[in-house]
């Protein structure tokens, strides 16, 4: 990199990426509003500081710290995305949802449909989210596979510093109700990320590494570990193809497809449990479009089918890690 | 605040369309004429007719399952409205939403909702949103009395002081929560009470009582368009026909239905008309008539519109249908 | 049947058959008791008047008419559970579970881990559920996958009156939180009951046809459904073997993988929205077992990708229905 | 109701326990020696303490993950306690649960919460069962301030009023909520205000303040174990070191943290009862004495316990394990 000309990309960690995305979507569109628990600089600028600086810049109008009622913030976005604005609420963790699910799934996501579509509800929900910090079964979750059965919501993960800006830009410019999450595992990674405009539109997955024995279709932090596993696997002569949706809802099912017609052989990784996860729908749609080509079942591999234990070795053993990833790739190869 | 003629005739109106409106409903589903899920707003016409007359078009409003009476009152379209209630693609929500989900931003009906309570945050982010813009917007939310036990309430209430929205909150306390009384699952006599909680004015009024109503409205009306805050307003009413159309009420005791029905308040609305000349009986038939014409015409259109077609379903799930 | 002789069953409709159960298990036991939203008679003995009598008889300290607070009434029965009772909370519609998320996934399904096992929290959830009611968006949805992702929770759905009585004791009478799922359409059509005690233990699934050509997996009234199609598919030769899973938490796995194991083709089938339904879970189960003995892959019949719309031709459409599974069912053996 | 010299003694151990075993927590956590979330309650020793003597071990409490003082103050065995913070298999829950959600019924401390506010509609089922079994068992449950702005809480409230539940709404104003201050977020100056809305006693009384926290608690404790009741009790405290360690605090100010520290309850408790003659230095001594040591032991155990193996992860989570 020469220091000579702009540079084109800087390296963030994924939690100041964020607060660009929403820095220049503030910036550029005065409809861009933000609400959550201690958002505002006054209160720290959000719990994990992604919301940092906004009020400060954007003032505290826009920037808005809300009390703890996160049926009040997410309703309050719906009412305030139904009169022309762009609320990102943010839910302070994934787990926390629960408080809220009534309004984002029987109202942000309905409503567009109950009323013929003479409204919609553009608004983003951010939510922290996922295991690795020893935070215990109720700060842990990762519950996209809630929010991908409510037709009407989009769901997004991403992987990466750049991504988190260009997904959270696209959600924030959607017209539907987007819930994104972000694992705090990945906050403090950094990572190049743009300057400037950066968009990433929903609905179009990355193909992270090509590779022609199998694929391996994750999404978030745990496309990373599944990188690092696959470069295991290929000292073994085995050949990943790993591939990050970035968004589960929309899904780009053909990118997958592709990917899995030529390799024959499909894992799913994810960090949710595995049971009625995502990888389930991925699997079956996989199986139900290329049956005949398969060389073996698609496999999954997800969080074991318990609570989010407390103690470090529980939590562990708990979480898809990069080893397990090797096994079971190498168990769909040898199928 | 004392509402003039044309406030009263106005409100008179209203009522009387409500009045008629439920009336017709009632008839033709009695009669398996038509078939729908109905929520008889029938006795509480009062409030929503005072609001008929004291929002603008771009006021937001913000109901329930129990809406219809507040639909009218806000203006929206009758034809729409019955073409809804009896799942047309003409309806007001090409048949989609249905009588417990009306949307109508042309008259700023904005949300009817069915889940108990879940307007209120709602109604906080139209308020929030006038307030962004800077207009003197007012958003009024209805809800029931059993309503004001569940969470979202509190939350919605703290809200809207916390940041001074303008946002009145209207408790329609028709005495029932579905088959439940009010003392059965509340813990105070009077609803507004609970304003104590959240710094705000509250009011509680016979909402039966159109001059009452007016004034309290009115009072709620002005101080939320200057910038003052929300208030909770509560109108006590009675439901005359059970929670829901075929409900056998026997959880209501009948000389307390009986006795709510002798006071019938559109009835009484007229006599005191009439008594205080503010309006001769002519006009008053002219009211009704008209209010007759237009639901005749609401009920042909309906009734002879078209079903939608199956081809619809998937569209209106998003902006753009996905893959 | 034979008048001289006690009847072994009576004909009940499902709602009575479940007011039976309760009742049952109240009398034989008194930590049983019932809350929840009009259920008492001065109530009217529920809105679909499934508890009926119970309070005339077990006495209102015991069957409690609540306000409409679903956080309260869930958390309500999760104290008085882990305190040596067993609660039957009633969630009017399934719909509204939303709303008491919390108190369900965080506190009910994950007491028992995050205590090490020291305190239990025997609970039954009971939701009314399901479409064709022309109730719309917020009342019409069945939302069974999200309960079967969160570890903790057992899952039932009774698709005949005489299983709902027996599978309804056995929730009462198990040690974890169960949801139990009854589809409003199936409250008033009749069946035989068994009289008096009747349990069905939770995770035994029946086979409610056998065949040869297929396995159509379905729960709930939508068993039904894949009984008639079945009628109409043997009219064209088609044999297929009909399981109705009962519980989908704890799941039946061994009977399912035997069936298709015999028959190499499978159809799931159920009311849920099908996007990360159940089907998507089994089937990817399914094809994991059985990957090398399948004929085709496992196909899925669920409702369209749609809030529950109001208007009834939308909601037929929207609906799986026979005339839907007999198509599908074809397009599985025709694979 | 003023508390005995027994009861005053008791209160002083309890609260040095906690202050101590806070102390050490920060000890370790700053040295590296542990690793842990950590929620301190330092600044808030007094509540607890006055429950401490006021609760039989067959009471329930329900607390929120803030809320090592009041596993301590309930009698949660400390071996324990200390054990499953540093997740060792011999830890109150098998290192499961975490400092979140200690759970320990043998002290009658029944749950932890780390969602806000939703411990207030389980204590009513712990209050439900007591009513129901007919015995005098009180539940007490600990929020924070911020908690009162949740639904939960409101719906809990309510209920509790509705069915005289013996439940003790104790409301532990640090005036905090994360990095929120009180006024910001909530509309009323005082929680127990919000005691109105359900027609129960509300009372403010200062946290810190041993003899007035004694004597509100103690009369709330009678009110409920007589069957008169909840009521929502306010104790107004301050946290002395941020919401949870590594917080930077910057939305305290300094100044109005040092004069909270200056006023440090436990040390000012102290000065108090050896004023008052209530006990001699050597009582005291002796009682921090046994405090340390009971901390010295405990923590050795913990540091010396096992952490559970991957062979105990999916044990407990159904009462037996799925296929
Ligand atoms: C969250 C939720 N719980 C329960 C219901 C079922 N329900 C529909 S209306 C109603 C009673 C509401 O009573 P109230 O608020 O007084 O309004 P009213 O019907 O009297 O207008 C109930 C319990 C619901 N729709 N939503
Ligand atoms: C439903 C929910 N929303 C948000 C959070 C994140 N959170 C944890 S503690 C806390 C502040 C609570 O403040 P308060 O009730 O005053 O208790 P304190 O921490 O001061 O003891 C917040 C917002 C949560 N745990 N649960
Ligand atoms: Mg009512
Ligand atoms: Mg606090």
């Amino acid at each position: 990199m020469s220091t000579a000309t702009e540079p084109q990309t800087v390296m963030l960690p994924m939690v100041a990426a964020i607060n660009r995305a929403i820095d220049e979507a503030m910036t550029k569109d005065p409809r861009v509003i933000v609400l959550g628990e201690d958002v505002a600089d006054s209160e720290g600028g959000g719990v994990y500081k992604a919301t940092m600086g906004l009020s400060t810049t954007h003032g505290t109008d826009r920037v808005r710290s809300t009390p703890i009622s996160e049926q009040a913030i997410v309703g309050a976005a719906i009412g305030a995305a139904i009169a022309g604005f762009r609320p990102i609420a943010e839910i302070m963790m994934f787990d926390f949802i629960a408080v809220a699910m009534d309004q984002v799934c029987n109202h942000a996501a309905k409503l567009r449909y109950m009323s013929g579509s003479q409204t919609a509800v553009p608004i983003t929900i951010r939510c922290s989210a996922g295991a690795g910090m020893q935070f215990g079964a109720q700060h842990s979750d990762m519950l996209e596979a809630w929010l991908c059965h409510v037709p009407g919501l989009k769901v997004v993960i991403p992987s990466n510093p750049a991504d988190a800006k260009g997904l959270l830009t696209s959600c924030i410019f959607d017209e539907d109700p987007c819930v994104f999450v972000e694992q705090t595992m990945s906050y403090f990674l950094p990572g190049p990320v743009p300057v400037g405009e950066h968009v990433v539109p929903l609905g179009q997955a990355a193909v992270r590494r090509e590779g022609t024995d199998l694929t391996i279709v994750s999404y978030g932090r745990q496309v990373n570990d599944c990188l690092r596993a696959s470069d295991a696997l290929a000292q073994d002569g085995i050949e990943a193809e790993v591939l990050d949706l970035r968004s589960l809802v929309p899904l780009d099912l053909d990118r997958v497809l592709t990917s899995v017609a030529k390799t024959r052989r499909a894992l799913v990784v994810h960090e949710a449990v595995t049971r009625c996860g995502f990888g389930a729908e991925l699997s079956a749609q996989i199986t139900e479009h290329l049956f005949d080509s398969l060389a073996g079942p698609v496999a999954r591999l997800g969080a074991k089918n318990v609570p989010v234990p407390y103690s470090m070795p529980l939590e562990r053993a708990y979480l898809p890690g990069r080893a397990e990833i090797v096994d079971a790739a190498r168990r769909v190869v040898e199928h | 605040m004392t509402p003039d003629r044309v406030a009263l005739l106005g409100m008179f109106e209203t009522a009387t369309k409500i009045k008629q409106c439920d009336e017709r409903f009632r008839l033709l589903l009695a009669s398996g004429q038509i078939v729908c899920t109905y929520y008889s707003p029938r006795g509480q016409e009062i409030i929503p007719s005072a609001f008929s007359v004291l929002l603008r078009p771009d006021d937001y409003m913000v109901t329930t399952y129990r809406g219809l009476h507040d639909h009218i009152g806000k203006g929206v379209d009758l034809r729409g409205l019955w073409a809804e209630f009896l799942g047309k693609r003409s309806g007001t929500c090409k048949g989609k939403g249905g009588p417990m989900h009306v949307t109508d931003p042309t008259s700023g009906l904005m949300v009817t909702t069915g889940i108990v309570g879940s307007g209120l945050p709602i109604a906080n982010g139209f308020g929030l949103a006038a307030k962004l813009a800077g207009t003197d917007q007012v958003t009024v939310v209805n809800f029931g009395d059993g309503a004001s036990n569940i969470g979202a309430f509190h939350e919605a209430l703290n809200l809207a002081a916390v940041w001074k929205l303008p946002v009145i909150f209207m408790c329609q306390n028709n005495r029932y929560a579905e088959h439940t009384k009010l003392a059965d699952g509340t813990s105070v006599e009077r609803i507004a009470m609970r304003a104590a909680a959240y710094g705000i004015p509250g009011v509680t009024v016979d909402g039966n009582d159109p001059i009452a109503m007016y004034e309290a409205a009115a009072t709620a009306v002005r101080r939320a368009r200057s910038g003052e805050g929300p208030t909770l307003l509560e109108g006590i009413t009675y439901r005359f026909f059970g929670h829901i159309m075929g409900d056998d009420m026997k959880y209501q005791p009948a000389e307390e239905r009986q006795a709510a029905m002798d006071a019938d308040p559109v009835p009484a609305f007229r006599v005191w008309l009439l008594a205080e000349g503010v309006a001769e009986e002519v006009d008053l038939a002219e009211i009704e008539q008209r209010c007759d014409a237009a639901i005749d015409d609401a009920v042909a259109y309906a009734l002879a519109a078209e079903l939608p077609s199956p081809d619809e379903l998937e569209d209106d799930v998003y902006a753009e249908n996905l893959a």
